[in-house]
């Protein structure tokens, strides 16, 4: 009886305390840096930073052009927590940020919301694409991403290495795999663009795919990953987040080569002093943000367009890392790249938009 | 393959629900396994890392779950906080503290990238590799290794030791220790600190063996596993030990069916957790059955 | 199992039989009673406070080397936060402790335990799931910390229990033990933990008379190889029996000591209530003829290990009878009650209330068809004791959809029924919002009464109903019993205090291996040494030795009952 | 967690009363002192100016009247969270289950206003199924304890995953649109959104009267019902229930199925107010977070809204200071742990004193326990547990 009171009062006061604490002046955000004359950028994340691969990237493109350009930029950072979304990007849009950048599908509509709300304010919306006919909305310029473009080209130099004969690491067998995160689309198309891939340039390579249902649990990817080998699989594809440590862990136990998908992965293909990531199969979502970000300082964003990305714009390709250039040898190097050039001009957009 | 694959997924499970079995039976139900593994899983990486030694990378994790079953101790103990809700507590300390003490280490808050990579020992058969069973086994880590011993070990300190006997003890009669001039509460502590030295250890295996790296929450939710291996298994030692190895089989075969089939990610990985329901329920029944009469509530 | 149970009510049996004797039996160690110190145990002037309640008064205890101590006095008199001081367990305010003239201080049980001296309290602090041996080990366990020395605790305790013809199977859990069993299982604990004083705290509440009679027996044999016993009891007759000296506390202070010859049954029973009247054996009521109130029909009910506990059994209530249930614990007759109340499973026969048949037999629904039930366990069964009075008293009529006015609960009403029912009942408390944990014993109990009494019910089922409570509070509980049996409850008593039974009852219904195997209408012929021995099973003697003995109206099964 | 109050309040004498709140005022004290520290010392681990971020959480939920809406609307939420849990916990039972049957609550809902052709008033629908699957939901662990006797913490928290994996499957295969790139379904038709009231700036949901409401509903559900005395001694007491002729199971399975009832509802209004649209991670932990609210106010339904508020404040608070000084997430995460820590820690004066010297046991009475455990434990061996 006592004690109920005691607790009750407990909260009472901690909200007493936040209301009293509430006369405290305001102090709202500032970032370092930044001309005043130029527009101040804001990237929106709508969920965490850390994830190793499509949010990190985005600031990194982001914060690289700011401080590039002089600009003031910053990173909003909502958790995955859905029902803040809308809010939070409200709250930013009534801000002083003009540029406001940001990401995911699930954020169209909210984006779309904001933009009629603030028409004075420009969005980068990426990842998906606005449509103004039904929000009426003109100050968005959209990124798509063609995700299945990265995944065909690391496919495509599974296929090539399996059949150039003689590539460290690639054994008689035949079978590739590749491992997403979580079974949702974007994903699909990683997996759908690797399958292609490894069809076009191999079509008698069997093809094992598996998601870990997590972008954050390596130890399922190395089970996953060290499964696949069992099966014979000696090149894996990993587009799984975090899960892709364990991923390229499985690889350098097990002596495959893993394909990563961040130039992070790349540039840092080892694992306990063995070299594991062959190379990593890029979609550079940090040159099409900087590139946006380009843009907006000087006032020529395209606002109310769409840019599909890929390797037209040259930012899906396979990285040119230490191990790629040491391991794989130059026909099939060569080969990569001339498929690259073609899927430029278009010429598998017939496989990979299925 | 497989069966290495097994041994690896089983010795985080088989440790950590042997560390919840050991609270248990003291009269503590260690919820907060989970956020120790998590803190130890961090602690391994941090400590192989800044060390270059796997074993001082164990010892961390070791030390750093421990610490963690200590608040819990001290706050379910002595300050008498609701024993759940502080396993709670200690979840969320962990979820929200690795990420801190990775940002405020290396600015980012997603995995352990610019850490230097630690490995733990691994312990070899020399010649082995051509026999079937002892082939998976060897090379495996220290922690697979100590997994595999902790049956005989638990069976030991249940049967042979004054702490296993007061553990019992503890759980079922406190006023039975208090007259025989013992005190519990040392037993919990004691307890805890040993569950928490466990889970620290399955962490370890999961950041430092199976795979090398630190990522946030990437015990997913694997400690809340073995604490229901823990009731699947009985709450006795050999029970737990084989649940606990189910669920590394479980791992392992949802791993070969995602790969080599069609079937629905969520679906395979709700698995454990319907397993322990309906074991749960299972178990429920038979016991019922022993003590039909007074109600079916305990 | 069977076998032990029975071969130590075996004994016991034979000493039932000159219990007549026991009453004059001198002192151990005739002649005179040691003229000075050092005696054994001495508690010089304890007092202790728990605020304002003054527990113990400058209390005084001298023990004998060797002989039975007995500490007589009512609940509340101070007979437990003595035995807590001397065992360590509370630090007195003030006082001395002296074991053989020697001054001791006792911080902590481990200190009293490290002087020799041992305690057995009422409820046993064992561990279910370890065996009688690891029970008793626990805490001084021979070998090293990480490895128990199991073949030398075995023989040790072997020994010992040999030493003390205390038997147990040491390797079984003691959960698989009857109470008995456990109780020899403590007092060994004490033992091999080198007590050479023993305190038993109302050692025999839990006992039947057969099991009390191997206590007593247990307890002289310790006397006699070396051990001095100190129990505490508030039932004149143990004092009786066993006894050399006794000293009487009353309200925290000594009001009388010396040897229990010394004393008369009339002067105990003065100096312990104080000049408050005391209910002697009530005259038997006289066997009503009033029509059938309740009738129970070869019922079999499940027990608790899944095993039928009562074959059978068939049973006719009048009303306004009080009709006493007895039995050797763990002979079906707590089953045979908990059946009837629903709260078992009942798996074959017929239960009629006031003429009307119940299919599908569940407590809710034996109340709704009038039936009223006080549990064995007044504190966890009886009462939340966290409640109030007020919520305690109508929970019943409450969970029926009673007290309810525009579909809520109507407190107002229940309160100021509750007051009524508190003077009526005469429970001593603060009002009727006072949390039940803070009642004593005997006023709990009240408040349970209240409750099963003032809703009317036809039957009236109750078990144990004065266990651990002191004879003033006894006593207006049997009150309470009579009054309802007159306003024409018929009263299904269970006790295993047979003497309380003999007191209230109007008929007398014996179990024996899940059977009925007597059914006597209570009179003057009818004595505990009667009950005691169709307890046991000996169907063919009792009733025979006794003329009073009628023909029940249900006829004992054929000799001997079969399993 | 035992239902201590019930039918009476007991008098309140007023010297008790003043030293209640002396008392509490000083562990408030303590506690208010405690979470400002731990808030400081983990912001100064993380933020560039941990003063500024320190002031942006305390203040940001007045720093706008946006803001404000949406401090209310985030504390609504968590109210109907808490009362759900409140609801269970003052039944004497145990459940962690209120994250999933938020869930599944509002997939419930969700799946009923996509699917319904739109009319005024089918966010009700929505509500209603909501509550019924939370209901259903919570039947589970009910039952499983009622009548399987199995462990309803293991047994909740084993269905919190089957729920995420459940929501997140159902959407994959079902309620995405086919462009979509992530699980997420559609907007609902604005008339499936829960309405609400624009004062300027300022947007007040129906949810926040709708929590209170509910708030009020289990408070009278508990003390004022047949049914919720019920519950109370089945929770303080099952042997005392029996013996009174109350239903065990049916409380049991009852309460537990109600609790899960308010959680569904919670998830619906979430998914109708909040998110307008279902989409994986919509529960966000806030199951867990109405485990603290509850326990914030020792599981008395009246003082919920309050504790949501303040709780919601501080959550808010965070979110701001994460906007505008970029500090991570984690604080809050972090802070929420120390905060159930502090206040579920019941004993720390008389602990402190303990250590102090004073030769009291910490447990404030005799170190051997008097007969009721003892009697329980000897009980539970007869009835051969």
């Amino acid at each position: 009886m006592f004690r109920r009171r005691t607790r009750a009062l407990q909260g009472l006061g901690v909200a007493l305390v936040c209301l009293l604490s509430a006369c405290s002046p305001a102090s709202n955000g500032s970032a370092d840096g930044g001309d005043p004359g130029k527009p101040a950028v804001a990237l929106f994340i709508p969920g965490q930073l850390g994830d190793g691969g499509f949010f990190d990237n985005s600031q990194t493109g982001v914060k690289e052009a700011g401080v590039r350009l002089g600009l003031k930029v910053r990173t909003v950072e909502t958790g995955p927590d859905p029902s803040k979304w809308a809010p939070a990007l409200n709250d930013v849009a009534g801000g002083d940020d003009q540029v406001i950048i940001v990401g995911t599908y699930g954020m169209k509509q909210i984006v779309e919301q904001a933009a009629q709300a603030h028409p004075e304010k420009s969005f980068v919306l990426y990842d998906v694409e606005s449509t103004p006919a039904e929000c009426g909305c003109h100050n968005i310029y959209s990124i798509l991403y063609r995700y299945s473009e990265s995944g065909f080209l690391a496919g495509a130099l599974a296929g090539l290495l399996h059949k150039a004969g003689g590539v460290e690491r690639i054994g008689s067998g035949n079978t590739v795999g590749v491992i997403g995160g979580q079974d949702i689309p974007v994903i699909q198309d990683y997996i759908n663009g690797f399958k292609a891939g490894v069809a076009q340039t191999n079509p008698s390579l069997k093809v094992l795919s598996g998601y870990a249902g997590s972008f954050a649990d390596p130890v399922k990817g190395q089970n996953l990953a060290a499964q696949m080998i069992s099966d014979g699989a000696d090149v894996l594809f990993t587009a799984a987040g975090g899960t892709d440590k364990g991923v390229i862990q499985a690889a350098a136990e097990h002596d495959v080569w893993a394909i990563g998908n961040s130039l992070t992965q790349a540039d840092d293909p080892m694992v306990n002093g063995k070299t594991a990531v062959l190379t990593s199969a890029v979609t550079s979502v940090d040159t099409s943000l900087a590139d946006a970000v380009e843009k907006a300082a000087a006032g020529t964003l395209p606002l109310g367009t769409t840019v599909r990305f890929g390797a037209k714009q040259k930012t899906n390709y396979v990285a040119q890392s230490q191990p790629y250039l040491k391991y794989v040898p130059e026909p099939v190097r060569g080969e990569i790249e001339k498929i690259t050039t073609e899927m430029a001009d278009g010429r598998y957009d017939s496989v990979l938009d299925r | 393959m497989l069966l290495s694959t097994i041994l690896q997924n089983a010795a985080p499970y088989v440790l950590a629900a042997t560390g919840c079995l050991l609270a248990d039976r003291a009269g503590v139900v260690n919820i907060a396994s989970e956020g120790m593994m998590l803190f130890g899983a961090l602690a391994a990486v941090l400590g192989a890392g800044y060390s270059g030694f796997g074993l001082v990378g164990l010892l961390a994790a070791i030390v750093v779950a421990s610490l963690l079953a200590a608040i819990l101790a001290i706050f379910h103990l002595h300050l008498r906080a609701n024993l759940i809700l502080a396993g709670l507590a200690v979840n969320l300390l962990a979820t929200g503290g690795t990420v801190l003490v990775l940002y405020s280490l290396t600015g980012r808050t997603g995995d352990s990238s610019g850490i230097p990579q630690g490995s733990l020992p691994e312990i070899a058969i020399p010649g082995a590799e051509h026999v079937p069973v002892l082939a998976s086994l060897s090379g495996q880590s220290i922690v697979v290794w100590l997994a595999l011993i902790s049956l005989p070990a638990t069976l030991y300190l249940w049967h042979r030791t004054r702490l296993g006997l007061y553990i019992r003890a503890a759980g079922e009669s406190e006023s039975a220790l208090v007259e025989s001039g013992l005190r519990p509460n040392r037993v919990r502590w004691a307890a805890l600190l040993l569950s928490g030295l466990l889970c620290g250890m399955a962490g370890a295996q999961l950041s430092l063996s199976t795979t090398h790296g630190f990522v946030r929450d990437m015990v997913a939710g694997r400690g809340f596993i073995a604490l229901g291996a823990m009731y699947l298994g009985a709450r006795t030692p050999v029970g737990t030990f084989v649940a606990a190895s189910l669920f590394g089989v479980l791992d392992a075969v949802a791993t070969v069916l995602q790969v080599r089939t069609n079937f629905s990610t969520q679906i395979l990985l709700s698995i454990p957790y319907v397993a322990i329901l309906l074991a749960l329920f299972l178990n429920g029944q038979r016991l019922r059955r022993v003590r039909r009469g007074i109600g079916g509530v305990s | 199992m069977v076998a032990t149970t029975r071969s130590s009510i075996g004994s016991g049996f034979s000493v039932l039989m000159t219990n007549h004797d026991l009453a004059t039996v001198e002192p151990h160690g005739a002649g005179e009673p040691p003229t000075g110190p050092p005696y054994r145990l001495e508690a010089v002037k304890l007092s202790k406070a728990y605020g304002q309640l003054t527990a113990n008064h400058e209390v005084s205890l001298r023990v004998t080397s060797q002989s039975v101590h007995a500490v007589l006095g009512e609940n509340g008199a101070g007979k437990s936060t003595l035995m807590k001081m001397l065992y360590g367990v509370e630090q007195p305010d003030s006082g001395q402790i002296r074991l053989d003239g020697v001054p001791v201080k006792l911080p902590n049980p481990k200190a009293a335990v490290a002087h020799g001296i041992g305690m057995v309290f009422q409820h046993f602090g064992l561990v279910p799931s370890l065996t009688a041996a690891e029970n008793i080990a626990l805490g001084v366990e021979p070998g090293r910390p990480w490895r128990i020395d199991k073949r030398e605790i075995l023989d040790s305790i072997g020994a010992l229990s040999d030493a003390m013809g205390l038997h147990v199977d040491l390797k079984r859990p003691v959960a698989r033990m009857s109470t008995a069993q456990q109780q020899r299982v403590e007092i060994l604990k004490a033992l091999y933990r080198g007590a050479r004083v023993l305190i038993l705290d109302e050692p025999t509440a839990l006992l039947t008379p057969q099991e009390r009679r191997a206590l007593f027996d247990a307890v002289r044999r310790l006397t006699e190889a070396g051990t001095t016993v100190l129990f505490i009891t508030h039932k004149l007759s143990e004092v009786a029996e066993l006894a050399d000296d006794v000293t009487i506390l009353r309200r925290g202070h000594v009001v009388g000591h010396g040897r229990h010859a010394d004393f008369n049954t009339a002067q105990l029973v003065e100096l312990m209530v104080g000049g408050r009247p005391v209910t002697a054996r009530r005259a038997p009521a006289p066997l009503p003829t009033a029509p059938k109130a309740a009738s129970f029909t070869g019922l079999s009910v499940t027990g608790s290990q899944g095993r039928e506990a009562v074959h059978g059994v068939s049973l006719d209530l009048r009303e306004g009878e009080v009709c006493g249930l007895v039995g050797v614990d763990g002979n079906g007759q707590l089953e045979f009650l908990e059946g009837i109340a629903g709260i078992r499973p009942v798996t074959a026969g017929r239960i009629e209330i006031g003429g009307v048949a119940l299919r599908r037999w569940t407590h809710r629904r034996a109340r709704a068809a009038g039936l009223g039930y006080v549990p064995e366990d007044r504190l966890s069964a009886g009462v939340v004791p966290a409640f109030p009075i007020v919520d305690n008293m109508f929970a019943d009529r409450i969970t029926y959809g009673g007290y309810r006015r525009h579909g809520r609960l109507d407190k107002s009403r229940m309160r100021s029924e509750a007051v009524r029912l508190i003077e009526d009942f005469d429970i001593r408390c603060t009002g009727p919002l006072q949390p039940a944990e803070r009642l004593s014993g005997g006023n709990i109990q009240k408040v349970v009464l209240a409750r099963e009494i003032s809703r009317g019910p036809k039957v009236l089922l109750v078990a144990e109903p004065t266990r651990g409570l002191d004879i003033g509070a006894a006593a207006r509980i049997h009150e309470a019993l009579a009054d309802a049996a007159r306003e024409g409850t018929a009263i299904l008593v269970l006790s295993s205090d047979v003497d309380e039974v003999l007191a209230i009852s109007s008929r007398i219904c014996v179990f024996h291996e899940g059977r009925l195997v007597a059914d006597l209408v209570n009179g003057d012929e009818v004595t505990a040494e009667i009950i005691g021995a169709l307890m046991l099973g000996s169907a063919e003697d009792g009733p025979a030795d006794s003329p009073a003995a009628s023909p029940a109206d249900v006829a004992p099964p054929a000799a001997g009952g079969g399993a | 967690m035992s239902a201590s109050e019930t039918i009476a309040v007991v008098p309140r004498q007023s010297g008790a009363w003043r030293r209640a709140v002396l008392r509490g005022g000083g562990r408030l004290a303590a506690t208010v002192a405690l979470a400002i520290i731990v808030i400081f010392v983990l912001l100064a681990m993380s933020a560039d100016d941990p003063a500024a971020a320190l002031g942006s959480l305390l203040s940001g939920p007045f720093t706008s009247s946006f803001r404000t809406g949406q401090w209310l609307s985030d504390s609504a939420n968590l109210m109907l969270s808490g009362a759900a849990v409140a609801m269970v916990f003052r039944a004497g039972q145990f459940s962690l289950g209120a994250e999933g049957q938020i869930l599944v609550g509002a997939l419930a809902a969700g799946a009923a206003v996509l699917h319904l052709p739109s009319f005024p008033g089918v966010f009700v629908v929505g509500l209603t199924l909501g509550a019924l699957a939370g209901f259903l939901f919570g039947l589970v662990p009910g039952l499983m304890k009622a009548y399987g006797g199995s462990d309803e913490i293991v047994s909740t928290l084993m269905l919190n995953y089957v729920a995420t994996y459940g929501f997140a499957l159902l959407i994959n295969r079902y309620l995405q649109p086919a462009s979509a790139g992530y699980p997420v379904s559609d907007f609902f038709d604005p008339a499936a959104f829960l309405p609400s009231l624009r004062i300027g700036q300022l947007t007040i949901g129906l949810a926040l009267p709708f929590a209170i409401g509910c708030c009020v509903a289990v408070w009278y559900l508990i003390n004022w019902t047949k049914t919720g005395f019920e519950m109370g001694a089945v929770g303080a007491s099952v042997p005392f229930a029996q013996a009174t002729g109350m239903r065990v199971r049916r409380s049991v399975w009852l309460s537990m199925a109600l609790s899960g009832l308010i959680a569904g509802l919670a998830g619906a209004v979430i998914a109708e107010g909040s998110t307008h649209r279902l989409i994986v991670g919509l529960s966000a932990n806030i199951g867990f977070d109405g485990i603290l609210v509850a326990l914030l106010t020792a599981n008395r339904p009246l003082l919920i809204p309050l504790a949501a508020v303040a709780y919601g404040y501080i959550r808010t608070g965070g979110d701001i200071a994460q906007l505008s000084s970029g500090i991570p997430r984690e604080v809050i995460t972090t802070l929420q742990g120390f905060l159930i820590l502090a206040v579920t820690a019941r004993a720390p004066l008389a602990w402190i004193r303990h250590r102090a010297g004073r030769r009291r046991p910490a447990h404030g009475g005799p170190v051997i326990p008097g007969p009721a455990p003892l009697r329980a434990a000897a009980s539970s061996q007869r009835t051969g547990s």
